[in-house]
């Protein structure tokens, strides 16, 4: 049994093969620690800066205002740690639908002392920025709302949220691993000060995390060593990651618009389709404005485990909830923030399109979805209630 | 894949499920906060399981260990039906991941409250 | 110009080939997140765990011991400050001789208000038990002391350092990141409680730690987020990466005693080479036991980077000092601490062999190295003066 | 690599080092410590540097610089020599790695200590 039908692009991406060949080289041939004398680890290095460069100019940053890390956890935590741990108290801000990276740092943070507001969404998964006005104090240190959610796509009204942050003379940080590579994300126009980014969402390697940080602006580091990464994250440079997520940034801003166009299309027909099909779902996240290849439905009266398992037995990779969710018993924290049952965050499923989606792939889940719906609520003591 | 083969066969090829009419016991367990909810019928006809049926809000191990206890139970005396436990269940299913382990406790439990349910309903 | 005589495996290795073989299928088809749902995700989720076993089996551990995080640097650190930060204050001890990634956070940790003691190390680069007997403290709650030397190679007597510290109640940490794949390094006879690897030093890829914690223990996490690494280090699994190092771990297992014993004999050869054919230089950490592939000398009177430069022309890639201080203007803390002059520490250079390395990089590196050292001398008011 | 063609050049193929026996001036000046020690010798006629060596241990850059320094100012009045500054030395080779500036100051300043030496020899 191969599951040929891949539809979780939001839980990783496959590395784009022109990806892969711009990093072998950097294995067993251009292998050599770029902090070393000899003129290839000079030669590594120019790569890196490159690879930088390119990152950068795709988030429209500065070259010298992007870091590597780990991965986009990682990203995520220095930001936040980076600044608040700069005092031994203060204020911090964030949304109920953040991804865990954000949510459990700053809860961290708040056992350790620091004041936390969680603000919470409307029904469709936005901030509401008069929340975050009002949520904000003198104390208030940072506000970290995310660019868009991986499980329902809602996009953030980043730029406001940020100028709210300033006005009250705090720092911004956004979450934007699941923006990158979908929609446009700009640091300039929506003035952010720390930005967090993941290779392996956008056709890149995993294990590798990228953080822009505003010029002038400084955090703690996590780790301390050598002086790699101007001090903010030490240790031998992953060089063939980095020329990867380099090449990755380039295919980016090649072929984006013309993958997002293509992409909204098809998941646009597929929520069609599915509500035409389908009888009593929900779309979660229904709003504009929304991540084009992001689709989260809630099949009333069933779970969301054992969907995916009957599709997963026609060959179909789907999710429910986030992937690092999907074996905890716990309903997704975002779809119970946008104010949905137990049952019914239970019972979601998220459909996200990438690159390399075909029509296929959609038609594959149009022939087994509903019968898989259908079946299990026949199982359903809720659904048999429904019609009686 | 996290199940057994046992597990996912008892998965998709289930056919106990539904409703019994004017079943004689009915137990329902679980709650949907927990992403489980498990309900129980069965037909009992001198102290004999004629007929069992479940009818399942949950993951594919509830559904596989609600599928499982019914077969387990059909054709067996109440007091032997109150013998089956959530590891003899586990077992027939060659096991279960330790953090889906709950959902064979709520099989049994499910199982003890439709007897319950018919012990209560005679008594009466 | 091409430097075809690579004499620098202390800085980094060449990844094997065999695991590239291994790491390809990983990113573009195998790319799945392997906390997903599906099949793809869980057989991706056993190459992790098949690879934790390679690995832990050559530590003497269990694979329930063993973490994986984003660099040796972060291992370090996950070591330190996850022990020491459970804890408002504590004292803990180090040597003057570990890697920045283990000074640099004992330092910060100092800077943040714990109490650090720093052993001195002999003239060939071993610390004393003597001298940890006396440094510990009732509330010294870790001691951390590394394997082996990157720079000089002095293998320490860990076993025995070990036990002191558990005699006084505290745990002890050792930075394995050269030894491991040079020399045996086994958990258990040693006794240690936290070990730190870096993949790529023993032929896998850049970009991957390695954190040995031994059941029961408890380490705060640096990084918060989703359940990976069982909490202690969250963010997608770097899933290439991981089974490169399992493999890495098995041709290690297979080829060490065999490399280990050809790479000692061609390095005496080489220092007695050296010896004979230049005057006037010291051997630093010429002591057994040390790692089989180190060779680390002081040419009298000249500076290290000149030299590097020199025999740069002539195709020869090695190291002054570490890698990562390269560039940097300070001498040597390590040679400092074994009781060098300025003048010799900045005059060190170190030369070590590895998997890959043929008799032919070290005839070159002879035919060149006398020659270098002597039109450096040339120039150097030091030699000069010697003479007259 | 971090050096300019230029810097490489003039240190793999510097030919001005070594010692000027009587020289008139010598300047002596940086220091192990900081990993850079560079003596300047001159010889003196008539308020012409006829000859200029130099003797330095440290890394390309003050090998570099010491070499280009000694082109600089043979054939050149005191005063001329006294001119020449860290900045023409190193725009002379094409620039060096920040890091590495010091090592031109070194030069430069090597040069007004030979020259003060030679100045307060010929006072006495
Ligand atoms: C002894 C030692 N510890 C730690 C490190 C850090 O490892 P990494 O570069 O993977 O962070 C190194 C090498 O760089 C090392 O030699
Ligand atoms: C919104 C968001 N933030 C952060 C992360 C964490 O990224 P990584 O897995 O690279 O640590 C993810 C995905 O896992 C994500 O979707």
């Amino acid at each position: 049994m191969k599951t040929q039908y891949y539809l979780d692009y939001n839980a990783t991406t496959p590395v784009d093969p022109r990806v892969v060949e711009r990093m072998i080289p950097f294995f067993s041939e251009r292998f050599h620690n770029p902090s070393s004398f000899y003129h290839q680890a000079g030669e590594v290095m120019e790569e890196l800066d490159a690879a930088r460069v390119e990152l950068a100019r795709l988030a429209g940053a500065n070259a010298d205002e992007l870091f590597f890390c780990g991965n986009g956890t990682e990203s995520d935590n220095l930001a936040i740690f980076g600044t608040m741990l700069q005092d031994k108290k203060g204020h911090l801000i964030t949304s109920a639908i953040e991804h865990a990276a954000v949510l459990n740092s700053c809860r961290q943070l708040q056992k350790d002392g620091y004041d936390l507001t969680i603000l919470p969404v409307d029904g469709h998964g936005f901030v509401d920025p008069d929340d975050l006005r009002k949520a904000m104090r003198k104390d208030t240190r940072l506000v970290s709302i995310m660019w868009a959610n991986n499980e329902i796509g809602s996009i953030q009204p980043v730029a406001e949220l940020a100028r709210i942050a300033h006005e009250h003379g705090a720092l911004f940080h956004s979450d934007a691993v699941q923006a990158m590579g979908k929609i446009p994300v700009d640091v300039q126009s929506a003035d952010v000060d720390f930005l967090s980014l993941s290779a392996h969402k956008m056709y890149g390697p995993k294990g590798l995390g990228l953080l822009f940080k505003r010029r002038g602006l400084h955090l703690r580091p996590l780790v301390f060593g050598g002086g790699h990464e101007k001090g903010l994250r030490p240790g031998t440079e992953n060089t063939a990651a980095i020329v990867g997520a380099g090449e990755a940034a380039r295919l980016v801003s090649t072929h984006m618009r013309e993958e997002t166009e293509r992409v909204r299309l098809w998941r646009d027909d597929l929520q069609t389709r599915i509500e035409e099909k389908i009888p009593d779902i929900l779309i979660n996240g229904d709003r504009e404005p929304r991540l084009p290849n992001t689709l989260n439905i809630s099949i009333r009266h069933i779970e969301g485990e054992s969907i995916l398992a009957l599709l997963e037995t026609h060959g179909l990779a789907l999710s429910s909830g986030s992937a690092c969710s999907s074996k905890s018993l716990d309903p997704s924290h975002v779809l119970l923030a946008l104010g949905r049952s137990h049952e019914d965050a239970h019972g979601s499923l998220r459909i996200s399109l990438g690159r390399f989606t075909r029509r296929e792939d959609l038609d594959h889940l149009m022939t087994h979805l509903p019968s898989t719906a259908e079946r299990l609520r026949m199982i359903s003591p809720f659904w048999q209630n429904r019609e009686s | 894949m996290l199940y057994s083969k046992k597990v996912m066969e008892q998965f998709q090829k289930t056919e106990d499920y539904g409703r019994i009419e004017n079943a004689d016991g009915i137990g329902k367990v679980g709650n949907a906060r927990c992403g489980d909810v498990m309900w129980i019928y069965l037909k009992i006809d001198n102290g004999i399981i004629t007929d069992a049926k479940y009818e399942t809000f949950g993951c594919v191990a509830a559904i596989a260990t609600s599928s499982m206890a019914m077969k387990m139970i059909k054709g067996r005396r109440v007091e032997e039906a109150l013998e089956v436990s959530n590891k003899a269940v586990t077992e027939a299913l060659d096991g279960l991941p330790p953090e889906k382990m709950h959902c064979s406790v709520l099989a049994e439990e499910g199982i003890k409250a439709a007897i319950e349910d018919y012990l209560n309903k005679r008594s009466t």
